[in-house]
């Protein structure tokens, strides 16, 4: 864990020093992290409800930094779910189609709910496929399997 | 009544009825203190009475040692919540805008954690001084209803004005609105009872600084 | 005018004026003064707290004086003066109150309390509230002349052993004198040394002087027992006895209220100033030393205090007078705690000491004093009030105490060159 | 509108029109999410969203507007996010809306009538604009209806009420003093149905989408604070919320509007900012498709999303300075108080003399002993 705080922690950055909005936001994020350490609980903070000035969020962003994964995903518009430099941290902005945000928030997860494949879209894909490749009994609905 | 209509009615006509019978009752004591007035002395004055009246008049505000060492609850807890309110009326900055207001003066304000920090401070002083009042024998046997009304009357403002800045217990029309009732409380007691020495005390201590000066003591 | 009630409240609303209108208004209830006061130190009840002893007074002020008292007396809630109140209150006004001053000097908000304790006086004594002891007092000080009963013969046979034993004159009705001296009844009774040592420090200093035969008696227990009325008749005999005599100074004695009755309260009592200067003996002996009229040859060798009367120093403004004196005849002279302005009561002033009732009280009181005197260890204690003096060697025998008091004028003239 | 392909559409639920339109789990999760967001919900409440969006239904809406200004609908329609909006927009059967449908004269009057009868006790009625009664409500009326006849008339069959604008939340600038229409808001006309308050002078608009969002996804009005307002938006006020609070905590504060501290970007308090009082979701939401809101400008909140802001004082005066002329109560109060004093004085004066005349001079007749 030391690692990460020490970060947090780290002189030179400028956290909060003339507004001081996104320090409680960073705390939080700690004790989120934390947690999901210790037993796997995952946090969402739903950025535009916090109380941000102009800079604030920016400046959080860039002290968060960028980790190594960045995922795109289209449906109803692009949304951007980025690892932040802090493992766990994810950044993730929903964008309809005409470019604007309609949701940002910080995920302190394993990996973002909305990244893994949903059940629906499985069955669905399932369904598609075995009728492609004509390998699936046409009595049996594939979705049943699972039911 | 929501919260906003009593907002409104604190900070509208309730206000100005409060400052009424605040301006009107204080003009009238004082009027009728300086319309008794004083017979001229006829005996020969070994010293002045003006000076040494205006010696008095601040000087009192310092206990001679003797009377500290035997008291020093009481002084230290007057000293706290006197100076606690004179900082926290005075010199917080949403006060100072009515006072602007008011009286058309300004002065600079004290850091809002200052002001804070005092009144808090002040909180304790006034509970310790309650607490002083009803364990004090001589305080106890002194006391009647009005001395209780007046600690409770001066205590709520700051209670009030603390919740109200830290936002706490009510929504804030309602803590506020509840804060600026109870500085109306105040006011409206004011003329009525003992918190009229914030006046009259000045006026006492030149007459008996002027008394004893006259004698050749300074009191 | 029929009954004690209303005579007693007619006279308060005689007495109530500015100041006490400003220190009743200002009052917060801290209780400050009872710890100023000696009869609460010393017995810790805390009805003996000073301002409480107004209650009299301040029910009448509140009631006929304010805008909103006289509204709550419409409405019937007022609290009214009565015999019960006046009689319950007789005790804390005159057995537990010497008129000290003390309160006054420490009360935070600046009430002149003793000022008002004196004014309430004037309303129960009017109503026939007082102590038997002081109106027996002031009984026969009004009819015949002196508050012991002391009339000129008697005085006169203590002019003659003085003038046996020193050799001296003591002049008497000495008309164009330029100072008549006053002398308090304990003085002539108790302490006829003053009356020599007059003698003595005038002659060597050339002062002309006179006693009256028909104005001796300096002590007035008018004032004491709070009666403005028989204070004037009893301060006009000084009045018509210096003018008669054509003196420019009449000198006050050893003897505090008298002091405070002649000098401060005389002229207002009788409603006119005095066609002479009133003069404390001490202030009077002070001059002398500054002129060089007043030499001592050799000076006491023990450890010597002095303890203030608190109508002459406090109330009456003679301060430094007796510490210049001092000097003059002490090697070792120490000042005791809260000396000066801020020293306490023997106990015994404003009337007490001629109110048996208190005299339980007084000698609980005498505690403070004894206390005082306890953490300075001197042998000597110099005062210049005969009622001081007489008071604190009563307390001193009464706890065992080995210390001699005596006159500061009569130490003076016993040192004399 | 009123298409075959409509009514089918209006007869399945809002996920299974998601998916007809090709719409993936994942999109549909995040369509939850950023309604979530727009309802100012938590985060952690999108699966139940979801679960819901799953069986809700497409209700009708009927808006009125009466005393106002249109810029309640103007806030609405030109809303930052339009897709989100369209799609919550698109589940809702906007019936009637005087502005904005195409019928005029009597084929919009019909098109309420009949939407009315068609949902009769199911539908939403929005009311924009505060509601004139003096006179028996001459002072707005539509195809010569008086507006309390129609609100009256519309409310009677309306599942629940949105009153959208402080118009007719709290009656707005119409209810302002000296109100010369006697202008109300829709709650102290309509009191037997569930009324949501959007105010706001205008409302935000997400606070408008949010609501119809919410009605939508859970087919009920959201929790409302004592003003009838959605918590989820009005639940903190703009100065807990606000960007500038540092400053206020540490009393640092601009004094005029181009001093250091107005440049600093300070407090606003000392001129006249409203928002330790307001309620609304300004500091948070943000206007403009989330750029700025009044104070992000340098500008004090004016407090309009409150009850009669119009009638608390200046707007650039403080919060703490109370909104009658106390200096003129101080002057006539001394002038009283002088007066009173005077005769109180004259009367203690002559109490005083007639004790003097009345002196009782004490002689030693009354010094016997009581014994």
């Amino acid at each position: 864990m030391t690692r990460d705080t020490e970060q947090v922690r780290q002189p030179g950055i400028c956290v909060g020093r003339d507004r001081g909005n996104d320090r409680p936001v960073l705390t939080e994020l700690y004790h989120a992290l934390e947690t999901l350490k210790r037993c796997g609980k995952e946090t969402i903070v739903d950025i535009k409800s916090l109380p941000f000035g102009s800079i604030d969020e920016q400046r959080l962003a860039e002290f968060l930094g960028k980790g190594e994964v960045e995922a795109v995903l289209h449906a109803l518009g692009e949304s951007r779910i980025t690892e932040t430099a802090f493992p766990g941290i994810w950044w993730i902005e929903h964008r309809d189609e005409h470019g604007e945000i309609t949701a940002k928030s910080i995920e302190v997860a394993n990996i973002p709910g909305i990244l893994k494949s949903q059940h629906d879209d499985v069955a669905d894909a399932c369904r598609r496929l075995g009728s492609l490749v004509q390998l699936a009994d046409p009595d049996e609905e594939p979705g049943s399997i699972e039911t | 009544m929501t919260s906003v209509e009593f907002l409104a009615w604190v900070r509208g006509p309730m206000f100005q009825i409060a400052v009424a019978i605040f301006v009107v009752g204080v003009v009238i004591r004082l009027i009728e203190i300086f319309a008794l007035g004083r017979k001229a002395d006829l005996s020969e004055p070994r010293g002045g009475e003006t000076m040494p009246g205006i010696v008095t008049v601040f000087r009192r505000s310092i206990p001679d040692p003797g009377t500290f060492k035997r008291s020093p609850f009481t002084i230290v807890l007057g000293y706290l919540f006197h100076i606690g309110l004179f900082i926290t009326i005075l010199f917080f900055v949403p006060h100072i805008e009515l006072f602007h207001d008011v009286l058309g003066v300004q002065w600079p304000g004290l850091p809002t954690p200052l002001v804070d920090a005092v009144a808090i401070i002040s909180i304790f002083a006034m509970l310790a001084i309650l607490v002083n009042r009803l364990r004090n024998p001589v305080l106890r046997f002194l006391s009647n209803g009005e001395d209780y009304v007046v600690w409770a009357a001066t205590l709520l403002p700051l209670v009030t004005g603390y919740f109200a800045f830290h936002r706490m217990l009510f929504p804030y029309q309602t803590m506020l609105g509840l804060h600026i009732l109870s500085v109306e409380i105040l006011l409206i007691l004011f003329p009525f009872t003992k918190l009229m020495h914030f006046f009259t005390s000045f006026v006492a201590r030149w007459y008996n600084g002027a008394a004893f000066g006259r004698r050749g003591v300074q009191s | 005018m029929s009954s004690s009630e209303d005579r007693a409240v007619n006279a308060f609303r005689e007495q109530i004026d500015g100041p006490i209108a400003s220190y009743l208004s200002s009052c917060v209830h801290c209780g400050l003064c009872a710890h100023a006061c000696l009869f609460f130190t010393e017995t810790e009840d805390p009805r003996y707290t000073p301002i409480n002893k107004v209650e009299p007074l301040r029910r009448v002020w509140k009631s006929e004086y304010t805008f909103f008292g006289k509204l709550a007396s419409m409405l019937g809630v007022a609290k009214k003066v009565t015999d019960d109140l006046l009689e319950e209150w007789e005790p804390l006004i005159y057995d537990a109150c010497t008129l000290c001053g003390r309160c006054s000097m420490v009360c935070p908000v600046g009430n002149d309390i003793s000022y008002m304790i004196r004014k309430t006086r004037e309303g129960m004594v009017a109503a026939g509230y007082a102590p038997d002891g002081l109106k027996g007092a002031t009984q026969r000080a009004v009819t015949i002349g002196s508050p012991m009963g002391v009339k000129f013969p008697a005085l006169q046979v203590q002019i003659h052993n003085v003038e046996r034993e020193t050799g001296l004159t003591v002049p008497v009705d000495v008309h164009g004198a330029d100072y008549m001296a006053l002398l308090s009844s304990m003085e002539i009774m108790n302490f006829p040394e003053y009356i020599g040592a007059l003698a003595k420090i005038f002659d060597k200093a050339g002062v002309s002087w006179t006693l009256c035969s028909e104005a001796f008696e300096a002590t007035n227990s008018g004032m004491q027992i709070g009666s403005s009325d028989l204070e004037g008749e009893l301060l006009q005999r000084v009045v018509d006895g210096a003018e008669s005599l054509g003196v420019k100074y009449v000198i006050s004695p050893e003897c505090g209220h008298a002091y405070y009755a002649l000098r401060w309260e005389g002229p207002n009592v009788l409603g006119k100033k005095y066609p002479f200067q009133v003069i404390h003996i001490l202030e009077l002996l002070d001059q002398l030393r500054l002129k060089g009229k007043l030499k001592v040859e050799d000076k006491v060798d023990e450890k010597l205090t002095f303890h203030d009367p608190c109508q002459i120093v406090r109330k009456g403004g003679v301060v430094e007078e007796p510490r210049s004196l001092l000097s003059l005849v002490a090697s070792d002279f120490v000042e005791m705690e809260d000396a000066g302005v801020m020293n306490w009561c023997c106990g015994a002033g404003g009337g007490v000491s001629a109110n048996e009732r208190a005299q339980p009280l007084k000698l609980a009181a005498f505690k403070r004093k004894k206390s005082q005197l306890e953490a300075l260890g001197a042998g000597t204690m110099v005062t210049a009030c005969a009622n001081c003096r007489i008071n604190m060697e009563e307390g001193l025998e009464e706890n065992n105490m080995q210390i001699e008091v005596i006159g500061l004028t009569e130490t003076l003239a016993d040192h004399l060159a | 509108m009123g298409s075959a392909v409509e009514q089918n559409v209006r007869a399945i639920t809002v996920a299974d029109r998601l998916r007809a339109q090709g719409i993936s789990r994942r999109g549909f999760l995040k369509f939850c999410a950023s309604t979530a967001s727009l309802m100012a919900l938590s985060p952690a409440m999108v699966p139940a969203i979801a679960r819901a969006l799953e069986n809700a239904r497409r209700p009708s809406v009927i808006w009125l507007s009466f005393q106002e200004c249109t810029g309640c609908t103007e806030s609405l329609t030109r809303s930052h996010s339009p897709s989100v909006e369209s799609l919550i927009l698109e589940q809702v059967s906007l019936d009637y809306h005087h502005t904005l449908q195409a019928a005029s004269g009597e084929a919009a009057e019909l098109a309420r009538e009949t939407a009315m009868q068609e949902n009769q006790g199911k539908y939403l009625l929005v009311v924009d604009g505060s509601i004139p009664v003096k006179d028996g409500g001459v002072y707005s009326t539509i195809a010569g209806i008086t507006n309390v006849d129609m609100l009256n008339e519309v409310a009677a069959g309306a599942a629940a009420i949105i009153a959208v604008g402080s118009c007719a939340a709290f009656g707005g600038i119409g209810h302002a003093r000296p109100n010369p229409t006697g202008a109300m808001p829709v709650s102290e006309i309509v009191t037997d149905k569930p009324i949501v308050n959007v105010s706001g002078c205008p409302p935000i608009p997400t606070v408008i989408t949010g609501v119809l969002a919410h009605f939508l996804t859970f087919n009920k009005l959201p929790d409302l604070d004592d003003l009838g307002r959605p918590l989820a938006f009005f639940g903190q006020s703009i100065h807990d919320r606000c960007y500038r609070r540092p400053f206020y905590d540490k009393g640092l504060f601009a004094e005029s509007f181009d001093d250091e501290g107005a440049r600093k970007g300070w407090c606003l308090y000392r001129l006249g900012c409203k928002g330790p009082a307001t309620y609304n979701a300004c500091a948070t939401t943000k206007w403009n498709q989330g750029t700025s809101f009044p104070i992000e400008a340098g500008h004090p909140c004016l407090g309009c999303s409150e009850p009669d802001f119009w009638d608390m004082g200046s707007f650039y005066r403080a919060l703490s300075i109370p909104t009658e002329d106390t200096t003129r109560t101080l002057v006539y109060g001394v002038g009283t108080g002088a007066v009173l004093g005077a005769a109180a004085a004259a009367v203690a004066r002559s109490r005083k003399s007639k004790a003097k005349a009345a002196h009782y001079k004490v002689s030693v007749n009354d010094l016997e002993e009581s014994t």
